[in-house]
């Protein structure tokens, strides 16, 4: 199917029919996975807390998450009063947008990709903070303090861990030579998780916080903050609000598997079902995560963003850049053991630095 | 100093504060002009640190508060007892002796009337503003199950 | 240089997912730290001493379990012992051990869910809570097995207990109280050294020796910060001078500590109530008491170590058949004194977890 | 239209201004406003065109609804224990426990309703977005319950909200809440978007 694509490449015209049956299918891609996304994780959360999930919907409650949307959808839509009417309107785009716009590069099979940027890697880190300034505006506009207060901790949790995520991201486009993210999943035979396990600790940890899961759901605390942003939308923005929230988890996922496992590549199936097991594996981990872990205060998430991931990642920055100058054919036997066990002492060193500063952590 | 029973105790205190004090079964009954100066006294010198209960009661002619305060060393505990009139309620408030008496004498200020001067902030605790009357008064009757009975 | 920054008043309102009940909180904020806090009460004052007026003595024991109502065999116990007082009745024996029992089941249920609810304000998806509440479901079903109600059992008379134990609850019970050890080990080895919840708990909300006695703070909140006080070893009622056990108490009085003196508190009546399974005498289990009992005139108070703190009841009768008053001194209402003292100064995600290590119930707090 | 709302800033002002909302509430909703019976007469004259469509929207909405609590007092312990592991009402899609009343759908209140309380449930039930049901859960919100004849408790939520389902019980066991989430589902079934807008 996918040299069928490439062979439309060339002529202007089928650049217009590649790009559209590409657009539908990005589309069709994320709305059915964030559906699948919202029922797995209601009932994988279930199963964790010793109960069952949704099953009354259909088959194993598999028609649960079409049921919300349907339900959603016909809400009644209420802005508040005294809320700022177009920001109001305008935000949950905002929010939604970028994560498409995401999806657009990441390839999901040899050559079946919206476009080959060969800034890739530039493009992402750039559009994943307008999906954050798109919830801080929906935090903004509904003229709620819980929603506010919401708001301004998104700002200060994306500012302080976009860095660490961009320096874990750089260590990897100097292994592999380019930014496009077709060459570093080309140049991905080994997994990078296994060439660069703390650049892939620093980049879980950073898209966890891009993401707003736990431990760092400070946005939408709905133990603190009743419902964080979200507070005062119902009816169809809340739904892409609600669908933000998910297609942010599939794009976390996505990111993490083209970058860190090895996007499509596998031994027997076709790309893209390799693509969509990583994906679920990953998605499997952030429920793991959200199910088991409390949540961080915003000031400790933010020491941890500043004084733990930022040091680890330019440690992986340094260390990726030593080996390519001077060893750059050193055989993988060696080369792999050794730096998992640089990384592992790095870690341990790192984290009994900060907990004798427990002190500074807790303070 | 640990002062076994109420006998002893009330007589320590006749000798320091002359004879406003009298004492009934467990409760040691002291007058208006006495008590905050019994009080400073019980928590300084004898050590009762723990005030475990303040309320009060509405005896048709009188209020009558009663204060349950205990010490933990010596694990004795002493029930003071105050009178006060109908009319103006007024009694000193123990809130700069022990910090645990203000949520409770707003309590009593809110569903009796009885108003604790120098009290930090002396407001209705337990009912909203505009409520008429002090609900646990006996002049104060529900209209269903007072006719009833 | 310090940012003027402009305060704002937020309400962490009657209906917030962590007030633990209809609480309210002015709360003026200067960004995330609390500058003042202004508690509301009042939202679940139901006038419940101004009933207890107007009803006999009986009809009054299943209003007192209305009052804590996550613990509420306990609220009937210094009710009844203090008519009891009153009026002189002898208790037998067997009904003094059934009453321990079933109290000391209730403080493993309440604290389940304090420490569950801690949890769910920490952020755990209301996993810890859902594994807590499974075996809150477990003690439910003995209570039930005794009783036939699920939350509130009125279950104390005058001079006893309504009913006494069936044939199958001593072995049911027996069961329970082998597995449950091993369930608070799987909590304490999942959370107590969780790293997160070491920095979200630890050093927070600390609470002095001297203020906690100075604000008549009681039960957990109280040994939390070091001081030994608990009426069963104190000031022994009922029968609780012939078990032995300790009091587990905190060193440095933050929520760590609370949580660490709740989960203790609860191998502790594990292993009361093994001692007075063991104990348990024979016998009729209530003293036959006239339905309309009229005490003589007078007054009494009797207390008793309720999860939340120290529950008293200060009867005043005038030998008619109803009390002339009848006051509840409410641990957790007087525990909220402390609030200003512990919150003013605190972010507001700390605020959360220090108010819901104090633990209250709104039943009780409003009365 | 800009709603100018002078500033009040100091607590005795905010609380005289919560005391007069509660007096004149307390003035106004002395006899229980009537239930919603619009459902009824909806059965006679049903459109054709519109029943599959009813039908669908009917099970999306009875399928996933989304609960807000206003809960007061003990029955609050029994809808936890209905959405615990063991009664999970998370099987019939319910478990999205929005803090928030704008996303939700049913308004279960249970406890002791009082006066100084019912202005927030009245809020909170104007607050939410429009097909909506509430379900009184326990005695004290369908009449009172042991404390009807307090001077400070509101003898049933159906003085303030229009109550759909009544759950009798003190605390009602899970299962009856469950029997009663039932009764609602199979209320919301019959409702039709011809008329949707229901007449409070």
């Amino acid at each position: 199917m996918n040299n069928w694509l490439i062979s439309l490449d060339n002529s202007v015209g089928n650049f217009w029919l590649q790009f559209l049956i590409m657009a539908v299918f990005i589309i069709a891609f994320v709305m059915s996975s964030v559906i699948m996304f919202i029922w797995t994780e209601r009932r994988v959360i279930a199963r964790f807390q010793a109960r069952l999930g949704p099953n009354r919907a259909g088959p194993f409650g598999l028609f649960q998450a079409i049921a919300d949307t349907v339900k959603i959808l016909t809400k009644e839509d209420i802005i508040p009063s005294l809320a700022d009417r177009v920001l109001f309107w305008t935000a949950p785009a905002i929010a939604f947008i970028p994560t498409l716009m995401i999806m657009a590069t990441i390839p999901f099979m040899n050559g079946f990709q919206m476009v080959d940027l060969n800034v890739g890697v530039l493009f992402i880190s750039a559009v994943s903070a307008i999906s954050a300034i798109g919830i801080f505006l929906s935090g903004v506009a509904g003229n709620n303090k819980y929603s506010l207060i919401g708001a301004m901790r998104e700002i200060a949790q994306l500012i302080s861990f976009e860095i660490p995520m961009v320096l874990s991201l750089a260590s990897l486009v100097i292994a592999c030579g380019s930014m496009s993210l077709t060459q570093i999943v080309a140049a991905q035979n080994v997994p990078n998780i296994i060439l660069q396990p703390l650049g892939f600790v620093v980049f879980m940890v950073a898209i966890l916080a891009e993401i707003n899961r736990t431990p760092f759901d400070l946005v939408e605390a709905d133990s603190e903050l009743t419902c964080g942003f979200n507070t005062e939308y119902s009816g169809m923005k809340f739904a892409l609000l609600y669908l933000t929230e998910y297609s942010e988890a599939v794009v976390g996922a996505a990111l993490i598997t083209t970058f860190f496992l090895g996007g499509w590549r596998g031994p027997f199936l076709p790309g893209i079902m390799w693509f969509v097991v990583k994906m679920i594996a990953s998605f499997m981990f952030i429920l793991w995560l959200r199910s088991t872990l409390p949540r961080l205060r915003i000031d400790q998430s933010m020491h941890l963003a500043w004084k733990g991931l930022l040091p680890l990642a330019l440690v992986n920055l340094f260390v990726i850049a030593l080996k390519n100058v001077f060893f750059p054919d050193l055989s993988l036997w060696i080369s792999v053991p050794v730096y998992i066990l640089v990384s592992v002492l790095v870690i341990l060193l790192w984290a009994g630095f900060l907990r004798k500063g427990r002190k500074s952590l807790v303070v | 100093m640990n002062i076994a029973d109420n006998q002893e105790l009330s007589s320590h205190l006749r000798t320091h504060f002359g004879e406003g004090i009298i004492v009934h079964g467990e409760y040691v009954e002291i007058t208006i002009g006495k008590f905050e100066r019994v009080a400073k006294y019980l928590k300084e010198s004898l050590g009762y640190e723990f005030l475990s209960m303040i309320t009060a009661i509405d005896y048709i002619d009188y209020f009558e508060l009663v204060y349950r305060i205990e010490a933990f060393q010596n694990k004795a505990t002493v029930q003071l007892k105050l009178k006060c009139e109908k009319v103006k309620p007024v009694v000193p408030s123990l809130s700069h002796l022990w910090y645990g008496a203000r949520l409770q004498e707003r309590e009593v200020y809110d569903l009796f009337g009885i108003e604790f001067s120098n009290h930090p902030n002396l407001k209705r605790i337990v009912l909203w503003e505009g409520f008429q009357g002090y609900p646990l008064r006996k002049d104060f009757k529900v209209k269903s199950y007072d006719a009833g009975n | 240089m310090t940012l003027a920054t402009e305060q704002f008043i937020l309400n962490i309102g009657p209906l917030h997912p962590s007030t633990h009940g209809v609480f309210r909180m002015r709360v003026t904020m200067d960004g995330e730290t609390i500058q003042d806090v202004e508690p509301v009460f009042g939202y679940l004052h139901r006038g419940l001493e101004k009933l207890c007026e107007s009803h006999t003595y009986k009809q009054n024991i299943p209003i007192t379990d209305r009052l804590d109502y996550v613990s509420a065999i306990n609220n009937n116990w210094p009710y009844v012992m203090a008519v009891e007082k009153l009026a002189e009745i002898q208790v037998p024996l067997r009904a003094e051990y059934l009453r321990v029992i079933m109290g000391e089941l209730q403080r493993i249920a309440s604290h389940l869910l304090a420490v569950g609810s801690l949890m769910n304000d920490m952020g755990v998806f209301y996993t810890a809570f859902m594994y807590m509440f499974r075996e809150r479901e477990k003690i439910i079903d003995l209570l039930e097995m005794v009783t036939g109600q699920r939350l509130l059992y009125n279950y104390m008379r005058f001079g006893g207990v309504s009913m006494d134990f069936p044939a199958e609850f001593i072995p049911a019970l027996k069961r329970f109280l082998n597995i449950m050890p091993s369930y608070l080990d799987e909590y304490d080895s999942m959370m107590a050294d969780n790293e997160i919840l070491l920095s979200r708990t630890k050093g927070i909300g600390i609470l002095t020796p001297e203020m906690a006695v100075n604000s008549s703070a009681s039960g957990p909140l109280l040994r939390g910060s070091g001081v030994k006080w608990d009426l069963r070893k104190d000031a022994p009622y009922s029968v609780y001078d012939r078990f032995d056990f300790d009091i587990p108490t905190g060193n440095n009085g933050d929520c760590y500590d609370r949580y660490r003196v709740r989960m203790e508190e609860m191998r502790q009546s594990i292993r009361i109530i093994n001692q007075a399974i063991e104990q348990l005498p024979s016998g009729k289990e209530k003293v036959m008491v006239p339905l309309r009992i009229r005490p003589p005139k007078g007054e009494t108070y009797s207390q008793i170590e309720a999860p939340r703190g120290i529950l008293g009841c200060y009867i005043v009768s005038d030998g008619s058949t109803k009390p002339y008053r009848c006051h509840f001194r409410a641990p957790a209402f007087i525990n909220l004194t402390l609030l200003q003292e512990l919150l003013i100064g605190q972010k507001l995600a700390d605020a959360i977890i220090i108010f819901g290590s104090i633990d209250l119930s709104m039943g009780e707090v409003d009365r | 239209m800009e709603i100018e709302r002078e500033p009040l800033t100091s607590s005795t002002e905010i609380e005289n201004h919560e005391g007069a909302i509660i007096e004149d509430l307390r003035a106004s909703s002395q006899n229980p406003l009537s239930d919603p019976t619009e459902w009824l007469e909806k059965t006679i004259e049903r459109n054709i065109l519109l029943t599959t469509v009813d039908a669908a929207i009917n099970w999306a909405r009875k399928t996933s609804l989304w609960p807000v609590t206003a809960f007061t007092a003990c029955c609050t312990f029994e809808f936890i224990g209905a959405s615990s592991s063991r009664f999970d009402i998370a099987r019939f899609g319910m478990e999205v426990l929005r803090a928030s009343p704008r996303q939700a759908d049913l308004l279960v209140c249970g406890g002791t309703l009082t006066w100084k309380m019912a202005p927030q449930i009245k809020r909170l039930y104007e607050q939410m977005a429009e097909p909506k049901w509430v379900i009184a859960m326990g005695a004290c919100a369908i009449s009172g319950g042991i404390f009807h004849d307090s001077y400070s408790v509101v003898p049933g939520y159906n003085h303030i909200v229009p109550v759909d389902v009544y759950v009798p019980g003190c605390p009602p066991r899970p299962e009856t809440l469950l029997a009663g989430i039932e009764n609602l589902r199979r209320k919301i079934a019959q409702n039709s978007i011809k008329k949707s807008g229901t007449k409070r």
